[in-house]
């Protein structure tokens, strides 16, 4: 998990180390965000269209769980990722509030949503496997109880930042949520350990793989598409974002009459 | 004086949901509160299914409560309060839409959000649908009864401890006879007791605190 | 016409109002005079009926006002230290709210004529708290434009208020005492009114 | 500094004890949340005593959020905190102390009555010792986090259900060491760990959040 | 010395300061004037570090005000819309908690010497929200009487304050720039501050 997070985070603040000070103004970002989109959305896509077909189709049924095991290429990717960007979200708060950079807390903001979804995601595919293997929709386990603490501490973040009128101040006020947050993520999370729980623990570490090397492999390459995917989306988010912020400036309104 | 209620009303409504992320927050608020106990209290799924009921109770008492002060509060300190005191209409029409916005916008988004809390603990098709109709009769008076102690408490002048000492031991049979009928009712004993009982509440709350949170007001504005 | 007779008030202790007695007559300001802590306030809001006095009565058209709640309060406005404008909503909201309680049955158009004459056009739609302190008593001060009330009482209305809202409201007050209206008025600031038609009294040892 | 800091303190208190009802209510919350699940589970004493722990942690929890908003928001609207924020002395020590203040008001209250709540649910003297003890560990952080929401959200319409929704989250682990040391020891578990986690949150949040909520009041007070 | 630099402020989608720029010596005023919503409060807490402009800069001695946080706070007061008062704790108890963090080492006999001079004898031990307005007031006025800050930035502090205030008032802050004190103020009233030592700016279009 942490060396999922480090990789996501140096990922995305590679891209961005790319020529810093000219791009981290928000005027220059803009297009460059423009361009970099198609870069990771179309990989994503093809990544995400090659999973399934394996996942779906070519992997054999399991011999305990049949078909309904093929739901994890989805909910875990899933899980992973809503973990994950919260961690950036506060990384980028984080840097927004050091060097007191617009662009890093219009990140933060745009990743949120994405982390929700991603979040949301596990909950309602973990819910819809969970029928088929414990005989319920829900149980009060540990993991998921945390899984659905950690969708409200989006929230939180969302709620906080819509409450806020002035976007600077909801960007910095929320900013600072996400770094308290981040310290309660891995506390959440190993936190589970020490409880009872229904839910299996981790099966792939970094070390050893429990599953079946074909499995893993298809996990990995969801895994994969999932993060481009989020890459693409909160670069988009960050687009629109950008304009929203800098409506007034002088580069927005050519922009505008570019397009016209 | 429909016209004065029905602008007051949204005025509040307006006040309390001005985005739409405020009418989630207590849903969101409440389901919080419900995944706490079964942190606290460990996964046995017997176990929360009894507790079930008055979980959901619990996290309906604490929404009202932690926006009681605000029910009142605001106006009074920002002067809109002297004006609705002083206006030509009758302050307890005022107060009564005040109080229905305050039950729309924390009682009845919980009373909708407890068929999935119920599906949560694991509680019978039937026995949610209990719950529900007692939420749906108790919510209001936790409404009501807890107008009365915001409004007497707003300066806090006839001695502020004696309200919380009043309002919550009001709230608790409203609490006990709504998570009793829950139980009963899955004990398969009969629950027209309970209903009949918080029915009367309700009517004798809807009838009489309006008044009572009228007068209480205008002694607090002194 | 409204009446004061024998009025006393004490608050913590400090006898405020001694038997105070007055009256005023359609057309006239009475200007309430006095130190910080004089007691100003305590007459007006009980004026206003918002406090109770110790002793002695307010009389509107020569009835207790206590004993016509409702008939006394559709002729009465009262401005406060308090603007009475909600932070978390628009100034027209306000405005909206405004004509409610005031029953002044003023339409959409003439709410943001209200506003425009005020100064506060464009800042319709912005909520309140994010107005200046200036901006936000105008948005109270709509009232005046809006209601048709006899009585008016206001309590220090120039405070925050810049040179040319005071005479915006000047002007206001002037037109509603020419119109019959009657006005009670505190203030500290020296104010341009037209003193026939002003009286004064002074509360405390001045 | 030390002369701030006891000043701070000294008037904390004196407004916390001006209006005592306050603290009365979040300790009336308390225990009838802890009383109402007897009622709504029925007097089974194996059963109580399970879910004893639990319960008087969550309705500490529950009861410590009633009293966040008034952290800082009487201050925000009168004008003192801006006083406080422009004085020359750390904000972060004004912040202690008040922070403090609050716990002394109303988590102290709720471990002294603890033991009371305990004796309830038929705990063990022992196991009602070490629930006082981790309260006494946990309240305290309870009250450094829910400073940071109600810092946070200062002059924002959603009041108390708002800073419910940021905290609450942050709270979790508290909960679950809090109530999961009781229950081990009535297992007989070694539970040295969980104190050492819940020591090491309190010191995690004693260093940290007084920072955090300085930055978050500044940013605020806009 | 207080220098001011191309601050730019922008609020709810308002430019209101577009690259203001002055500075202030000892001994001397500004008086900051425009009309209501013109941007003085704006101005006046960015100057007290209450709210960060867009862009620019406040230098206080030649280094910002940033950097140099606490120092600067110990050298300022700032008396805004906002009493700073608390309802709740009498006027001595307030005048304790001023005290102590204007680290103005005033004794128990100098804090009710100061009450006495701002004329609130007999209101020590009131709780504040029992005063009228003005007493109120005052109350947070008793720190321009405590503090030894050199910066004084006072947003109408004429506000509410009797006649006889508004002269002790005067009073002080001349008293305060013959020390060699330097102030900011921003008021709607006429005072009578004599003009050699007073500059003015006036922002928005006057
Ligand atoms: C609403 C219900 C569920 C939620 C919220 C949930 C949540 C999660 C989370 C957060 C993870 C990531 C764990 C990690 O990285 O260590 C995860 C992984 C996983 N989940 Fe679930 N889950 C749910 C239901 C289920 C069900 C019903 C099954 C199947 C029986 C299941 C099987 C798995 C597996 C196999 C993994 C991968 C574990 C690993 O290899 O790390 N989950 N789930
Ligand atoms: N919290 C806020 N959020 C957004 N905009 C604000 C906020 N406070 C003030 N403004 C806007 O900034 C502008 C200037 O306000 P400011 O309080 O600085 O004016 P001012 O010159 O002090 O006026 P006054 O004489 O009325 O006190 C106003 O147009 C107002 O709408
Ligand atoms: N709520 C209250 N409880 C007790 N005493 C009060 C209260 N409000 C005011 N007083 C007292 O009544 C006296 C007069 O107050 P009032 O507000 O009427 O004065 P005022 O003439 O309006 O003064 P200002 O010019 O300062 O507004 C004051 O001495 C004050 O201490
Ligand atoms: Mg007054
Ligand atoms: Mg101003």
């Amino acid at each position: 998990m942490a060396a999922v997070a480090a990789i996501f985070i140096v990922l995305t603040g590679h891209i961005m180390k790319i020529n810093w000070f000219k791009y981290a103004s928000p005027a220059s970002f803009y297009p460059l965000a423009g361009k970099m989109i198609p870069w990771f959305a179309i990989p994503a896509l093809i990544l995400a269209v090659i999973g399934m077909v394996m996942g779906l189709f070519v992997l054999p049924p399991d011999f305990k769980q049949g078909e309904s095991y093929r739901i994890i290429f989805i909910h875990v990717p899933a899980a992973w990722m809503s973990m994950v960007i919260y961690l950036a979200m506060a990384f980028w708060a984080i840097i927004g509030m050091i060097w007191n950079s617009r662009l890093s807390s219009m990140m933060a903001t745009a990743l949120a949503p994405t982390g929700a979804i991603f979040c949301f995601l596990a909950l309602w595919t973990g819910a819809l496997w969970g029928k088929p293997t414990w005989g319920t929709y829900w149980v009060w386990d540990a993991r998921l109880t945390t899984q659905l603490i950690l969708l409200f501490m989006y929230f939180g973040y969302m709620a906080l930042h819509a409450a806020i009128e002035d976007p600077r101040r909801a960007a910095r006020a929320s900013g600072l949520l996400a770094i308290v947050g981040a310290f309660n993520v891995p506390i959440i999370y190993f936190s589970v350990q020490w409880w009872n729980t229904l839910h299996q623990g981790a099966s792939v570490t970094p070390t050893k793989s429990e599953m079946a090397a074909s499995m893993a492999s298809v996990m990995l390459l969801m895994a994969i598409a999932a993060w481009l995917y989020a890459i693409a989306v909160t670069l988009k988010r960050v687009r629109c974002e950008i304009l929203d912020r800098e409506r007034h400036a002088a580069w927005v309104s050519e922009l505008v009459d570019e397009a016209k | 004086m429909i016209a004065i209620f029905r602008t007051m009303l949204s005025r509040e409504l307006t006040l309390g949901l001005r985005r739409k992320a405020d009418a989630l927050m207590t849903l969101f608020f409440c389901v919080i509160v419900a995944s706490m106990f079964p942190l606290a209290v460990g996964p046995e799924p017997a176990l929360l299914k009894t507790m079930g009921p008055g979980i959901i109770w619990v996290a309906a008492l604490l929404a009202s409560l932690l926006s009681l002060e605000r029910m009142f509060g605001a106006d009074y300190v920002d002067g809109t309060l002297e004006q609705m005191v002083i206006s030509q209409h009758p302050l307890p029409v005022i107060v009564f839409a005040k109080v229905l916005a305050h039950w729309l916008t924390t009682g009845l988004p919980l009373v909708l959000i407890s068929p999935l809390l119920a599906l949560q603990y694991g509680l019978e098709a039937q026995d949610g649908l209990i719950l529900v109709a007692t939420l749906l009769i108790g919510t209001p008076i936790l409404s009501l009864l807890g107008a009365v102690g915001a409004a007497l408490t707003l300066g806090l002048r006839g001695g502020g401890v004696l309200i919380s000492l009043l309002v919550l031991p009001l709230f608790v049979p409203v609490l006990i006879f709504g998570a009793a009928a829950v139980d009963d009712a899955a004990a398969g004993l009969s629950i027209e007791g309970h209903f009949s009982l918080l029915g009367a509440m309700l009517v004798a709350a809807l009838i009489l605190t309006p008044w009572a949170v009228a007068s209480a007001l205008r002694i607090s504005i002194e | 016409m409204l009446q004061v007779s024998g009025l006393f008030c004490e608050r913590g202790d400090r006898q405020l109002l001694d038997g105070l007695s007055f009256s005023l007559e359609p057309g006239r300001l009475l200007h309430v005079r006095g130190a910080n802590g004089a007691g100003k306030t305590s007459l007006l809001r009980i004026i206003a009926g918002l406090l109770l006095p110790t002793a002695g009565e307010v009389l509107w058209q020569g009835k207790p006002t206590k004993q016509q709640r409702e008939i006394y309060h559709s002729e009465l406005l009262y401005l406060g230290h308090l603007d009475g404008v909600k932070g978390d909503l628009s100034s027209i909201e306000n405005l909206r709210i405004d004509n409610e309680l005031l029953s002044a049955n003023a339409s959409e158009d003439d709410m943001l004529a209200v506003l425009d004459k005020i100064g506060l056009r464009g800042f319709e739609d912005v909520y309140s708290k994010q107005l200046s302190q200036g901006q936000h008593r105008r948005v109270g001060l709509c009232r005046l434009l809006m209601s048709r009330a006899k009585l008016w009482v206001l309590d220090e209305p120039f405070n925050a208020l810049d040179v040319k809202a005071v005479a915006l409201l000047v002007g206001l007050i002037e037109a509603h005492l020419e119109r019959g209206g009657m006005a009670l008025l505190t203030t500290h600031q020296d104010v341009p009114l037209s003193s026939e038609r002003v009286s004064e009294i002074t509360l405390g040892k001045a």
